[in-house]
């Protein structure tokens, strides 16, 4: 552990608790019939790791087949198959539920002072469904993948592919309910289960953007549902909503699949962006500049989230007209993004910062998602989009928020909890190594492909023209150093689980109620229900604390 | 911005695609898009370095060693709206000019020269109005204002020359629109851009700029015998649309010269301009908009004509402006029963239609 | 520093809980009737011709009808102020995602796009 | 946290404070526990509003588009069958929310009666439903199963539709009729199907009610119930007018 962090009296003494939430009981039924909302984090951890590895795997397919300009690795339609599994797997099976599902449920009971989400059985039945729906997209793969693309863009996907949409539809629906628990049960939670004193501005930012996050979630994915079972309905008796040539309207599908995919691209960001404000603040020791200003852009994100969907649909055929509200109102969802940006710049000013692994990703993060977000707004002016809409472009433009934003976030965040959910530290050398090769790989990765989607490189193409090779290596050899980025993380965490340092309770010195019990927590989180008589992010009432203990202690 | 600085414009712009970083510019719309996007790019590196300066000098002010006690602070009004006003006005800015540019790539001019272009799995086929067909090429001339208009036959395509800036999506069922000036001669990439299955990468073909006295050889050179127009000349006949259309004084149909661009009254009250959407939408779905006087007895044609056929029949529309050539084809197939469907003789007619020409 | 945001919100989230609330039956009887009879009425409009405002007044009668389930079978009347904004958010979303996209599909006939 | 509850001791405190059964760990009180569980089902209620709001959605659109598909389309619709489905389904909501009273005033008898007359009048409701969807069955009107536009090219050969004079529509408008049952189906089968489950919830509230339950102040679930139920007649409220009455008029 780095020597930069103070030691609380217990520190040095410090030892896994004999009873904690992990050896309350044992064997496997005990997991997977439990309804603790830490040990379903842990289910989800485990089970989406798994998949990102998948997903990450199929990425790697997706790079090497594009190292030479002809389709030469596999045929056009194995290459569709693979991006098409790699975003709905990355998406649906990793990103929605990354930050939410596993740090979420694992800390929005603790940071509110609560026992459990208030639906300890729903939050179960969300997993079964997120494995049902896990379980039909791994089915799908094997059985012969599909090949529409993420976005199910119809009529091809209903008249015109022969391959698995119904499994693939049917398994993101599910998933899809799923999310729609978790969000819902994360909602009752804030309202109702906060502790005496937790009022809502004393409620830490990650609490406020999963609320953000969750009312996206909620609001949103039953318009997917519904979208989802109509293509069903075509594909299968043919009803014709989404069938030009019955009259119906394929553009219908666009608005009902993005009215929920562009609040979905929030769903992903706003648990990561609760995730930084968590990390800057706790290494910077100071409480986060504009606590207000940042809890609501979270809230504006969410409401005007709904309101820019058609951004999505520039060139496809809407009216012009439409497509101006669209384009202004996208601009508007920017700027609480840069809100947050900039708020969490000045939480450094004259704070006394460290450099932790978890810092070193949320500086990661900074960076790349005003990156991944300014280039946003070029494809949210509906001018310069005519030109980069279905390019490299757009696939730079999410990677960068979602991989560079987001995935950063989520490790961050991992790194951050990692001894409150294990007991254990992670060792630090080697994960500050990790994140600086992580985001060197990741520009080179991703960086080109600005270039190329400027060039006019099409997405989704299987063989591309010769001149836009050498971009395209750079980015398939940037991938490979971020496979290694992100291969790390995983070995050296699960080698912690046995050998690394005992953490203790409070080993960043965090101000968060999470922070005050053992780790890892207890099954019933408090034995007393605590009083929360003090902000979020106080880092004086913290120092007040330390001093009785020493003295009590001495 | 290229009219800040010519110069220094276009030798960024050159420098820039030598190093095969940056697209030709060829079209009328590229510079002003281009001057957008770099504005955008020069926004956007502003703020990035601003955001990294703010965060790499506060690390090494108020890194722990130099600063080991933080000050806690609340926040400050004024920064909070400094950073909110100074990125919305900025965005704001790139939100009109992107619009007026939008603008323009969508609105052909009027004396744009039209070509039809019809996508399909996985091919593009260019129909010129002189009859020459192109598959997976485009031949276009400079100095000249190109309209395409776009259907597909199947799924979305997107029609994309990153030279001219410009992409329109070819919709099942719909006909888009979207025109480009060539400015350089020169062949360039033609994508199409919106996954459609299996071959999407090889639905890939050449944009051919020629100077006009090339691209009126290379017209003769490529013509197939028979107009665009003349082809819906024939389906016309085959189809036994002179059966009613036949602008007779008592034709079950209205008369068809010189409807293209006229407003017409429809049986709703409404108005509707005929264009080639609109004639297209008469041959496929006619009762969704009945003419004023007449009753919905056309027959559809949907399911009969493929895209290609409707657009030989638009084009045939668009260029009647007699009912002399009416004439001359009619009865090629026998008259269909008289009677039912008729109205009022007063009722027809071109100007009892409210048929003006725009 | 962080004082003056305190105090305000004392009590935390325990206070607001709905005090529970007994709708008496003789409320139930008379939605019941006005539901009934709104329903009579709306059947009898739709057999008069009242162009555009044939739709206007059925789905305005509905809408009424609505309310009144929500109001007062619902409870939403005497509920917390929580509930009646979980019913305003979801009405907003609601008009939100129809409105929106009708938006694009009324104005696509204002132009040739 | 002067004193620091938060901070657990390793060793487990033994004993709870006593609670009621029903009373799950991890709420402090009774009052919560309801409370989180209504709001709940307040939420849950939002995801349905706009799970039907997709097919408002297209409703609204194809109405627009082929007005006079959906006025054919509704001609075959039963305003009879249609307002006395409207009766019983409201009067359903009428003995839910009975059924909730005598619930809160500990009536076990009342609550017995009434949530079987709710499902009496739910499955009356469905009853009815399947008469009329038998006969868009025999006049091959579900789209995508032999759907068949004779009704509307040749009005004169159907009862329905000559009973309100229709014009014949033109082939390609009679094929747009597709459409509007497709959306039919679609939206009341999709309400049917949650008046299925609430059938069967129901079944099981009765069951419970009769062994003594819910009349012992403890009445979330029935409570939630009844929001549910009444949601389903709201969806009902709308479809009526929507399908049946407001394309009455050609
Ligand atoms: C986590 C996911 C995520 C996030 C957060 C975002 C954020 C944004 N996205 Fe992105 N987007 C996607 C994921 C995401 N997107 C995905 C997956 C797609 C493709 C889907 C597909 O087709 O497959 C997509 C596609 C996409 C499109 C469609 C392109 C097309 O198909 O033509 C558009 C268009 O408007 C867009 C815009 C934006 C904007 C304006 C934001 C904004 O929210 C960004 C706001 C952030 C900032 C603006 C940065 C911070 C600002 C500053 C630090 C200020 C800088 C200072 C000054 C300007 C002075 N995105
Ligand atoms: C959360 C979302 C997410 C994440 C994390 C990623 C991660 C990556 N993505 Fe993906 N991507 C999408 C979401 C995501 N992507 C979406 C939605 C699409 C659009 C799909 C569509 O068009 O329908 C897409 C499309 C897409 C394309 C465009 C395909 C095309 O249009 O033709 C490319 C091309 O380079 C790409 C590359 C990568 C790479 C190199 C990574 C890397 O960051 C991944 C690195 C991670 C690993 C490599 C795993 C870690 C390593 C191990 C666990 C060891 C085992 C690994 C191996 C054996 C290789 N992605
Ligand atoms: C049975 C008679 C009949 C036949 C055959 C017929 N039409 Fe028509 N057509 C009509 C009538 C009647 C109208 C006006 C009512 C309407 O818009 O539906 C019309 C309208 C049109 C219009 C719209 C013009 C306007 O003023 O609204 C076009 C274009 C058209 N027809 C083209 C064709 C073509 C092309 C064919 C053959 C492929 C064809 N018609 C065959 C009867 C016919
Ligand atoms: Cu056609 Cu892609
Ligand atoms: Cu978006």
């Amino acid at each position: 552990m780095s020597s930069t962090i103070v030691s609380l009296p217990d520190q040095s003494t410090a030892r896994i608790p004999k009873i904690n939430f992990i050896t309350k009981e044992n064997g496997l039924l005990s997991w997977l019939l439990t309804s603790d909302h830490k040990r379903i984090a842990i289910l989800y951890l485990i089970s989406i790791t798994f998949f990102f590895t998948i997903g990450g795997a199929l990425a790697g397919v997706i790079r090497l087949e594009l190292l030479t300009p002809q389709s030469d690795l596999m045929a056009a339609d194995t290459y569709n198959k693979v991006f098409t599994m790699h975003g709905v797997v990355m998406i649906f099976l990793f990103l929605v539920p990354s930050v939410p599902a596993t740090l979420g449920n694992f800390l929005i009971p603790l940071m509110i002072g609560a026992k459990d989400l208030a639906l300890p059985k729903i939050n179960l039945l969300s997993w079964y469904l997120y494995i049902a729906g896990g379980i039909l997209v791994l089915y799908t793969m094997i059985s012969g993948g599909v090949d529409t693309g993420w976005t199910f863009t119809t009529p091809l996907s209903t008249h015109y592919v022969n391959t698995n949409v119904l499994t693939t539809g049917m398994a993101i629906f599910i998933a899809g309910f799923s999310s729609i628990f978790t969000g819902l049960n994360f909602i009752v939670t804030i309202h109702k289960m906060r502790a005496p004193g937790m009022t809502w501005f004393r409620l830490p930012l990650f609490v406020w953007s999963n609320y953000a996050a969750s009312i996206l979630m909620v609001l949103g994915t039953p318009v997917l549902a519904i979208a989802l079972v109509l293509v069903a309905l075509e594909r299968t008796v043919g009803i014709g909503v989404f069938d030009p040539t019955k009259g119906g309207d394929p553009l219908l599908f666009q608005h009902l699949f993005w009215f929920y995919s562009h609040p979905a691209v929030y769903i992903m960001i706003l648990p990561g962006m609760g995730v930084i404000s968590e990390v800057i603040s706790a290494f910077s020791r100071k409480r986060v500049f504009g606590y207000t200003a940042v809890a609501f852009s979270s809230v504006a994100i969410a409401v005007f989230g709904f309101f820019v969907w058609e951004h999505h649909m520039f060139i496809m055929g809407v009216s012009s007209y439409s497509m101006l509200v669209f384009s202004l109102l996208t601009m508007l969802v920017a700027v609480p993004s840069a809100i947050k940006i900039f708020n969490w710049t000045f939480t450094l000013y004259k704070g006394s910062i460290t450099f932790e692994t978890p810092m070193l990703y949320a500086f990661g993060f900074m960076g790349l998602f005003t990156i991944g977000g300014l280039t946003g707004v070029f494809l949210g002016t509906s001018g310069t989009d005519i030109h980069l809409t279905e390019t490299y472009f757009i696939v730079a433009h999410f990677h960068f928020v979602m991989v560079g934003g987001m995935l950063m976030a989520y490790l961050a965040g991992i790194h951050f909890w990692w001894p409150k959910i294990t007991g254990r530290m992670y060792p630090e050398k080697i994960s500050q190594l990790a994140a600086v090769v992580t985001f060197i790989g990741f520009n080179f990765t991703f960086f080109p492909q600005f270039i190329l989607g400027t060039l006019g490189m099409p997405r989704r193409y299987a063989a591309y023209p010769p001149e836009f090779q050498i971009l395209n290596v750079f980015s398939t050899a940037g991938a490979t150093i971020l496979g290694v980025g992100y291969l790390l993380p995983i070995l050296y965490l699960t080698w912690s689980l046995k050998y690394g340092e005992i953490a203790g309770n409070n080993p960043w010195q965090a101000t968060g109620l999470e922070w005050q019990i053992q780790s890892p927590p207890l099954t019933e989180n408090f034995l007393e229900v605590p009083v929360m008589d003090h902000d979020a992010y106080d880092y004086e009432w913290l120092e007040r604390q330390k001093e009785k203990e020493v003295a009590s202690a001495g | 911005m290229n009219h800040i600085s010519p110069v220094i414009w276009q030798f960024f712009v050159k420098w820039l695609t030598n190093f095969e970083l940056y697209p030709p510019e060829a079209s009328r719309i590229a510079p002003q898009m281009d001057a957008l996007y770099f504005f955008m790019v020069l926004v956007s590196l502003i703020g990035l370095t601003i955001v990294i300066l703010l965060v790499t000098s506060f690390c090494i002010l108020y890194s722990k060693k130099r600063h080991p006690v933080a000050v806690q602070i609340e926040g400050s009004t004024l920064l909070e709206a400094t950073w909110t006003i100074i990125p919305l006005g900025l965005f704001l800015i790139m939100f009109v000019w992107g619009a007026l540019i939008y603008f323009r790539v969508y609105t052909p001019p009027a004396n744009a020269m039209n070509i039809y272009v019809v996508g399909k799995q996985w091919m593009w086929k260019a129909e010129h109005p002189g009859g020459q067909h192109e598959i997976n090429s485009l031949h276009v001339p400079t100095g000249q204002a190109v309209q395409l208009t776009l259907i597909s036959q199947d799924v979305f395509h997107s029609f994309s020359i990153p030279a001219f800036r410009v992409k329109r999506e070819a919709i099942p069922g719909r006909y888009t629109t979207v025109w480009f000036e060539p400015t350089t001669p020169g062949t360039y990439h033609l994508f199409c851009t919106q996954y459609c299955g299996t071959n999407h990468s090889q639905m890939i073909g050449d944009i051919v700029v020629m100077t006009p006295d090339d691209f009126k050889k290379w017209l003769a050179e490529s013509t197939s015998g028979a107009s665009l127009a003349q082809n819906g000349e024939r389906l016309f006949a085959s189809l036994s649309c002179n059966a009613c259309h036949n602008g007779r004084p008592d034709a079950r149909g209205p008369n068809l010269a010189n409807v293209y661009g006229s407003k017409l009254t429809l049986t709703n009250g409404q108005t509707q301009t005929a264009d080639e959407a609109y004639l297209r939408e008469s041959i496929l779905n006619p009762s969704e908009h009945v003419t004023q006087g007449f009753s919905p007895i056309m027959p559809t044609y949907q399911g009969q004509i493929s895209e290609d056929g409707v657009i030989a029949l638009v084009e045939y529309i668009k260029n009647l402006n007699s009912n002399y050539r009416v004439d001359q084809t009619l009865n090629t197939t026998g008259l269909l029963p008289e009677g039912e469907g008729k109205v009022a003789p007063a009722a027809r007619g071109s100007t009892a239609r409210g048929m003006v020409k725009q | 520093m962080s004082e003056h945001l305190d105090h305000e919100h004392e009590g935390g989230p325990k206070n607001d809980y709905e005090e529970h609330h007994i709708v008496s039956p003789a409320v139930y009887a008379t939605i019941f009737a006005a539901l009934l009879v709104a329903t009579g009425l709306t059947v009898g409009a739709s057999y008069i011709e009242m162009g555009v405002f044939n739709p206007i007044v059925a789905i305005g009668i509905a809408v009424i009808k609505a309310t009144l389930v929500v109001l007062f079978f619902m409870h939403v009347k005497y509920s917390s102020k929580l509930t009646k904004l979980t019913v305003g958010a979801g009405l907003f979303t609601f008009l939100a995602l129809i409105g929106m996209t009708l938006s694009d599909y009324i104005s696509r006939a204002w132009g040739r796009w | 946290m002067p004193d620091s509850p938060a901070i657990a001791h390793d060793e487990l405190e033994t004993g709870h404070p006593a609670h009621p059964s029903y009373q799950r760990h991890h709420f402090a009180t009774m009052d919560q526990q309801a409370d989180a569980t209504s709001f709940a089902m307040w939420l849950f209620l939002l995801t349905e509003i706009m799970f039907f709001g997709g097919m408002f959605t297209a409703y609204l659109i194809y109405r627009n588009w082929y007005y006079p598909a959906f006025v054919a389309g509704s001609h075959q619709l039963s305003i009879f069958w249609g307002t006395l489905n409207t009766g019983v389904l409201i009067s359903s909501s009428f003995t839910m929310a009975m059924g909730v009273w005598y619930a809160e005033t500990r009536r076990k008898q009342g609550l017995v009666l009434c949530l079987i007359a709710t499902f009496v009048l739910g499955l009356g409701f469905l009853g009815i439903k399947s008469i009329e969807y038998a006969e868009k069955i025999e006049k091959h009107h579900v789209p995508g199963l032999h759907y068949s536009v004779k009704s509307f090219v040749d009005p004169a050969s159907d009862k329905a539709a000559s009973e309100y004079g229709d014009k014949p529509l033109a082939l390609d408008m009679a094929r747009h009729t597709e459409l509007y049952f497709f959306l039919y189906f679609a939206m009341t089968g999709m309400h049917a199907l949650h008046m299925i489950i609430g059938i069967c919830i129901l079944g099981y509230m009765i069951f419970r009610a009769r062994a003594g339950d819910y009349t012992d102040g403890h009445i979330s679930f029935v409570e939630n119930f009844g929001l549910y139920w009444h949601f389903v007649d709201i969806i009902w409220i709308f479809l009526f007018p929507l399908l049946y009455l407001i394309s009455r008029h050609a």
